[in-house]
């Protein structure tokens, strides 16, 4: 929760700048998208912090959402199965590509980065090579299936505002995650593995395998957050869907308080990290700033963001020594 | 206290203070050439942080350090930094084993100093130079050699020749002789008094008042942060200073009768180790039974510990077995753990704790496996059990929260024993378990490991004291050059014998 | 779809009665471009224009769908009178395109929707321009080898555009509903196509792309590039590697390369759009939309803009001319003309 | 060098499958050209390697690549400045840039991943802003500055291939690169701070500072890079210029031999991991491969490699033990 405080904060000050000079932030449409689009990348997000926890990093996470997410429409419409063949099927491959990546890294002990660089180059290629290049959409069909990621749930009593269905998902991994991660004796064990594996192994964990589990978890949120994103959206083209997620996925784990070396996370974190990226950018429409400016501005916020953080919990820390001494 | 010495560093009123405890006080300490001067204190006493403060590691947060310029007057400076220290002629060795592992050994004894000519590094002068400083500490290694293949015995020694290769007026060293067996900590005494005769000072922590006694010209104590006595060479003995350090005297604790007709617990056969082929290892421990390992530095005795938990796996197809309670223990360290084999490694550092991550989760890691169900963790039963083994192994400060990298070297090791107590191991393999724990707590761990033993449980521990083996061990096996040399029952064992064997000699002694 | 367009003719009619005083209209592009940034300069210019004079907002996605997606359901949330968009997948794009005819008014440019709700098109046939640059081939090249170069082959426009190339320089009797698969070599009329190169925008993959098809084929006679920096960096090549006139090239777009090659005389034409009119005619169109005047739409939906083919002869005028556009555009600051 | 081992394995092994299947590979001009396009992304890499090297990681790379690479030709072009105002200015821009993140990454003590991870974004921006998304060029004119990147200089005795003036400087910065980290008494120092900091302070060592100064090289090195890039490819467009290249100039780094967890780097092994990459995609298209499997290949090859390189060392190990026994 403390480590939550910094990214928290940040949401806050930039919610408070949309809300006072975003044209309509503040309208239930608006904030019911931004939901939407905050549970889609949390979950992506999620299975990034998995990975980070173990002090690894999953650079494939935007081409496994690009494979899955083109897989998904291409078997439903080009190849005709049921949908209840092709959302198992996308979840296992999804789940294989994290079990090699697993098997890569614990046992050959070949370095993350590499590993998953040459999945992001794989899966994308696999994807472009799978479609012949071509766009795969569900042609205004499957409206069933969709509504996985479309359906809306009324409140009682607030009109406008409904909740989108991808909350769900997402609140329920977030909740079991963290409660994986501080409640569980595997949790327990990933974050010593990810602190020092060499340490965790001396206390009889099964290092390897939380590894391997870590990717695995990645990789099958990946592949359903790419189910997810393609319901959706829609359609979408192997060249570029997913492009870049994997960063987004980082980057909201590392601004919800992970540390790159491993073995620290905070789920709340995560989720107000990926909140606080689509928030940022529905800002700079919102309120009309140029999207040329759009990467400039949050590459700004951000870093200005972290900074801040940073400079108020020195702060605080060396007045907590300067009062000092309760011994 | 008048002294015919010069002085060439003098503290002041010295204070540190972090978030939550002080961990020094209004320190006054003059240290002076040709003089070694001894820091004694329990485990978080504050030596390691006065030490850091005299050598520009960590700033006092009051106080001033007055160091002897080349007329020998005393000048206030402000140490911000190793660089000031060292152009003060100041070194240190730090507790806590500090070498980068990409580099070389000359690398790492000339880091931060290397000669070099028109900017480009002089290696032949490195490794020559190295080789020198290396044979002062009686290393006999390659200076090409990677630091992170060394065990750490040798690191402490490279650390060593380190320090002596500034050729400091003052040579600071914080517990050197923690990892070396008892050779190579005689050696090290030699030198400091040799640098004595030279006129530098040297000052230094050791949880050993024997060595202290030895050497040391005078003695500053330190308890829980304030300096509670200071005495010259003659004025002291053994009794004073630890009453001095603890407020209170110790009970002297005796051996203990050894239970060895009990069935056997462990059975250790034809062990290869992974860098050692041609030697195996056999032995057997019955339950209830505490065998030492002794030997010199290097003698294997780590390689046979971890063999057995399963760290390393034991070289060749044929790599022996290992039986607990008659079934053989297969399979990687955590399905060995599972069975009920614990390891304290040797390494704390390294291979022991999560040093970012609080006390409790450190102490409680092991115990969570045992105790949960469903493999839900009982946050309460964690709770209680951090509680009291806080409590049994003495931790100090006594904040389950705190981070281990805060506490001292002394705590950090209690909380690795610590999470091994904690679940009753059928086997308990301990490396170095005592490695700077201060006296009062190490009688507490051997009382500890004694009752875990009349439980049932079979203990098999590697020391380079010979005091604590003897004290320890119901049964000694002495290991040298990675095969076992002899066994000695306790009763039968002494000092002499041992070294007799770990040196290569053959049991008729 | 119908009553989608029918919902919103309806509320044009109603502004006949109450029109908005100032609209706020928006112009969505399908990527980053120079294309688009002259298409910003009309509809600024448009803003700007006395007769018009409305708000405009210009939005570029860079990052594929999932971006122009967002980017159009935030505008609706801005509460945009009326939006022109280059839809970059209309058949998998209808949920949002529908949700803008929902809440706003809804135009396509430069790539066409025809089965979403769109009250209009505003642009050329990608196909026609496609056969218009590969007549123009097929005149300065009498057969031998070609290669195509384009960014990528997803979008629509892209696949017209290559087929409509592809059966001009043939000599096929127009066809828009043909498709040559992009992996096979097609030798047909005495052309041997080897193949198209993509790159997704990447240039300096581009770049090796038609550097490494020129070392595989020694005796290339012709290249393409159809989207503008394929053609600017072909021509890059061929100067780097001398070999003007040896190499044909029709080119596509208005790079200033190009346009400096063809007035050298190595590069036989290109094929240029009216990128400045597609954003004019958009905010045009849609501000009148917002007074309730629905004339300027003819029957069949498509304000055609028509593509022009630049030769030596004409280059001079057309560059002076596209100059002073982008330069009045540019003076409107940069953004929002309010 | 015994780290390049595997890279050059790796790279001998496609050379000689295009060589064998590749059309026209082993002509004069196509080595020319993969000469020229390996130089170019080596320098990327070397400076990659640098920040590597500390256990950091620069994801700015290739918007500074993007910034510089506009910047030179809107300075020269529309801000009609001189090349001799034009060169200084860019490469100090892109080494205010490593300044900027080595001082936030030393000082405020962020997590490089997060900083340069704003910086991808920053700097594009930026790049974007500046020049209203226009993509600039040369426009023909130029020549002269241009043909730092552009000129070959003819080998006497041998016929189509000439050096590629971009081999010098590649050349120059890895040899200064090798000698600075294996000979200098501040490359030594780099090393050791990269694997263990405290151990490198505690011995005097201004890690900080080093620190800082491989941030800087790295960006500055990325401006040289995009400055030769833009010379070379002659227009850019600000949005996608150096898209990816960071992955690129990381993969090069880590192929050929680099650490991620730091303090470890072989120049030879990085020229020759920029190499493989280069030399790879121009096979694919050489052996008429369609460009959809691009991505697919490279993954797929890049990964067998390194797993065969792991492979082949593990099995030597365990031969030369069992050999062995020294003791
Ligand atoms: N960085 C730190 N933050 C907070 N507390 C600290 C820090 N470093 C040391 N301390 C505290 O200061 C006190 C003194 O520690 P110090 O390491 O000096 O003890 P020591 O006498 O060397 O003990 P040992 O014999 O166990 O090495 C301890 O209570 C310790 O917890
Ligand atoms: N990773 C390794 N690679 C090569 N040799 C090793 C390695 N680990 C240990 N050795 C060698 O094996 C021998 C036995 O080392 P071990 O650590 O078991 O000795 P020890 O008796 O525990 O001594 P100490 O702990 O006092 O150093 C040493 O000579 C050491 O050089
Ligand atoms: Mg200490
Ligand atoms: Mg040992």
């Amino acid at each position: 929760m403390k480590k939550a405080l910094g990214i928290i904060g940040i949401f806050t000050a930039i919610f408070i700048v949309a809300s006072v000079f975003g044209e309509n932030f503040l309208t239930g449409i608006n904030l019911m998208q931004l939901t939407q689009r905050a549970s889609l990348y949390s979950i992506l997000a999620l299975g990034a912090s998995l990975v980070i926890v173990t002090g690894g990093i999953d650079l494939s996470i935007g081409s496994v959402v690009c494979l899955s997410g083109i897989m998904t429409p291409w078997l439903l419409v080009e190849k005709e199965w049921t949908p209840m063949q092709v959302i198992p099927t996308v979840l296992a491959v999804s789940a294989f590509i994290g079990l090699c990546h697993g098997l890569l890294i614990t046992k050959l002990r070949l370095q993350p980065f590499l590993v998953t660089l040459c999945g992001l180059l794989l899966y994308r290629g696999l994807a472009r090579w799978l479609t012949g290049d071509q766009s795969q959409g569900f042609q205004g069909e499957f409206e069933g299936v969709r509504s996985i990621a479309l359906a809306k749930f009324a409140i009682p009593g607030i009109e406008n505002y409904r909740i989108p269905s991808t909350v769900i998902p997402a609140i329920v991994l977030a909740v079991a995650i963290g409660l994986f991660l501080s409640r569980t004796v595997w949790g327990r064990w990933l974050l010593a593995t990810g602190r020092n594996e060499s340490a965790a192994r001396y206390s009889g964990v099964p290092t390897a395998r939380l590894v391997t589990l870590s990717y695995v978890a990645c990789s099958l949120l990946a592949g359903f957050g790419g189910m997810l994103f393609i319901f959706d959206i829609g359609s979408a083209q192997p060249s570029d869907f997913g492009n870049f997620y994997e960063l987004y996925a980082i980057a909201a784990a590392v601004l919800g308080g992970c540390s790159l070396r491993g073995g620290e996370a905070s789920v709340i974190g995560v989720l107000f990290g990926a909140a606080t990226l689509q928030v940022l950018r529905n800002t700079i429409t919102l309120v009309g700033l140029s999207s040329q400016l759009e990467f400039a501005v949050i590459g700004t916020v951000l870093l200005v963001g972290v900074a801040a953080d940073e400079l108020i919990r020195r702060f605080s820390a060396r007045r907590l020594e300067r009062l000092g001494a309760r011994t | 206290m008048p002294s015919e010495q010069p002085v060439f560093l003098r503290v002041r009123g010295v204070g540190r203070r972090y978030a939550g405890v002080t961990a020094l006080a209004d320190i006054d300490v003059d240290v002076r050439g040709g003089e070694v001067l001894a820091i004694v204190g329990e485990n978080g006493a504050g030596k390691s942080t006065l030490l850091k403060i005299l050598s520009g590691v960590v700033q006092p947060s009051d106080g001033d350090l007055q160091v002897a310029d080349a007329s020998g007057a005393l000048q206030s400076v402000v140490l911000d930094g190793v660089r000031d220290a060292t152009k003060a002629g100041i070194a240190l060795v730090h507790q806590e084993l500090n070498l980068a592992e990409n580099l070389d050994v000359a690398g790492s004894i000339y880091l931060g100093r290397e000669p070099s000519r028109l900017g480009l590094l002089d290696l032949a002068a490195m490794r020559r130079d190295a080789r020198k400083w290396l044979a002062r500490v009686g290393l006999d290694i390659d200076p090409g050699t990677l630091c992170g293949t060394l065990p750490i015995a040798q690191r402490q020694l490279v650390e060593i020749a380190k320090a002596l290769s500034c050729e400091a007026r003052i040579l600071i060293l914080d517990e050197p002789t923690s990892s070396l067996s008892a050779r190579e900590a005689d050696r090290l005494l030699e030198i400091m008094a040799e640098l004595r005769g030279r006129g530098v000072a040297v000052v230094f922590v050791s949880h050993h008042l024997d060595e202290v006694m030895r050497i040391a010209d005078r003695v500053v104590v330190l308890r829980d942060g304030h300096k509670t006595g200071e005495l010259a060479r003659g004025a002291y003995d053994r009794a004073t200073v630890e009453r001095l350090m603890v407020g209170r005297d110790l009970a002297r604790v005796e051996r203990r009768a050894s239970r060895a007709d009990s069935r056997v617990r462990l059975k250790v056969e034809g062990l290869l180790s992974a860098h050692r082929k041609k030697s195996p290892v056999s032995f057997e421990v019955r339950a209830g039974e505490i065998v030492g390992l002794a030997g010199l530095v290097g003698a294997g005795r780590t390689e046979v510990l971890e063999a057995i938990a399963g760290i390393t796996h034991a070289g060749g197809r044929d790599g022996g077995r290992v039986m607990l309670d008659g079934t053989e223990l297969v399979g990687a360290s955590f399905e060995r753990v599972r069975r009920g084999v614990a390891i304290v490694p040797e390494d704390r550092a390294r291979n022991g704790l999560f040093l970012e991550d609080p006390v409790s989760m450190n102490m409680s890691l092991a115990w969570l496996d045992r105790s949960s169900r469903a493999r839900l963790v009982d946050g309460r039963g964690e709770r209680s059990l951090v509680g009291s083994m806080i409590a049994r192994m003495q931790l100090r400060p006594a904040q389950p929260a705190r981070r281990v990298q805060t506490l001292s070297g002394g705590n950090q090791q209690k909380a690795v024993i610590g999470r091994w107590l904690a679940v009753d191991p059928a086997v308990l393999l301990l490396d170095e378990p005592t490695r700077g724990v201060d006296v009062g707590a190490r009688a507490e761990i051997h009382a500890e490991v004694r009752r875990l033993a009349d439980a049932g449980s079979a203990v098999v521990f590697a020391s380079s004291e010979l005091e604590e083996v003897l004290l320890l061990a119901d049964r000694i096996i002495v290991m040298h050059e990675g095969a076992i040399a002899g066994e000695l029952a306790a009763h039968e064992a002494s000092e002499v014998a041992i070294m007799h064997l770990a040196t290569g000699g053959t049991h008729a002694s | 779809a119908a009553d989608l367009v029918a919902a919103q003719k309806a509320r044009i009619a109603a502004f006949k009665a109450a029109p908005k005083k100032r609209p706020h209209v928006a112009f969505v592009s399908n990527g980053v471009a120079d294309f688009w940034t002259i298409a910003k300069a009309g509809a600024i210019a448009a803003g700007k224009d006395k007769s018009i004079n409305c708000d405009v907002t210009v939005e570029f996605p860079g990052g594929g769908l999932s971006d122009q997606k967002r980017m159009l359901e935030d505008l609706v949330i801005k509460g945009i009178d009326g939006i022109s968009v280059s839809p970059i997948d209309p058949t998998n794009q209808t949920d949002v395109l529908n949700l803008v005819a929902e809440k706003s008014l809804l135009i396509t440019n430069d790539s066409d929707a025809p089965k979403a709700p769109r009250l209009c098109y505003i642009g050329m046939d990608n196909y026609d321009a496609g056969l218009m640059c590969g007549k123009l081939a097929r005149e300065g090249c009498k057969g031998g080898k070609v290669a195509i170069f384009i960014g990528r082959l997803e979008q629509d426009n892209a696949k017209r555009r290559r087929q409509g190339f592809i059966d001009g320089l043939l000599g096929r009797t127009p066809d828009a509903t043909r498709y040559d698969e992009p992996s096979k070599v097609l030798t047909e009329a005495g052309y041997t196509i080897v193949g198209t190169w993509t790159d997704s925008f990447d240039r300096a993959k581009a770049k090796a792309n038609i550097e490494d098809v020129m070392i595989k084929n020694p005796d290339l006679a012709l290249m393409t590039g159809l989207f503008e920096y394929n053609s600017t960096l072909a021509v890059e090549v061929i100067k780097q590697q001398g070999k003007q006139g040896k190499v044909q090239l029709a080119a596509f777009d208005e790079g200033a390369d190009v346009i400096a090659a063809i007035k050298e005389g190595f590069v036989l034409g290109t094929v240029v759009q009216d990128p400045y009119g597609y954003g004019f005619e958009s905010v045009k169109v849609l501000n009148a939309f917002c007074k309730g005047d629905m004339s300027m739409v003819p029957a069949n939906g498509m304000i055609s803009i028509p593509a022009r083919v630049i030769k030596k002869d004409n280059a001079e005028a057309f560059w002076k001319d596209l100059k002073a556009k982008i330069k009045a555009g540019k003076e409107g600051g940069s953004k929002d003309a309010k």
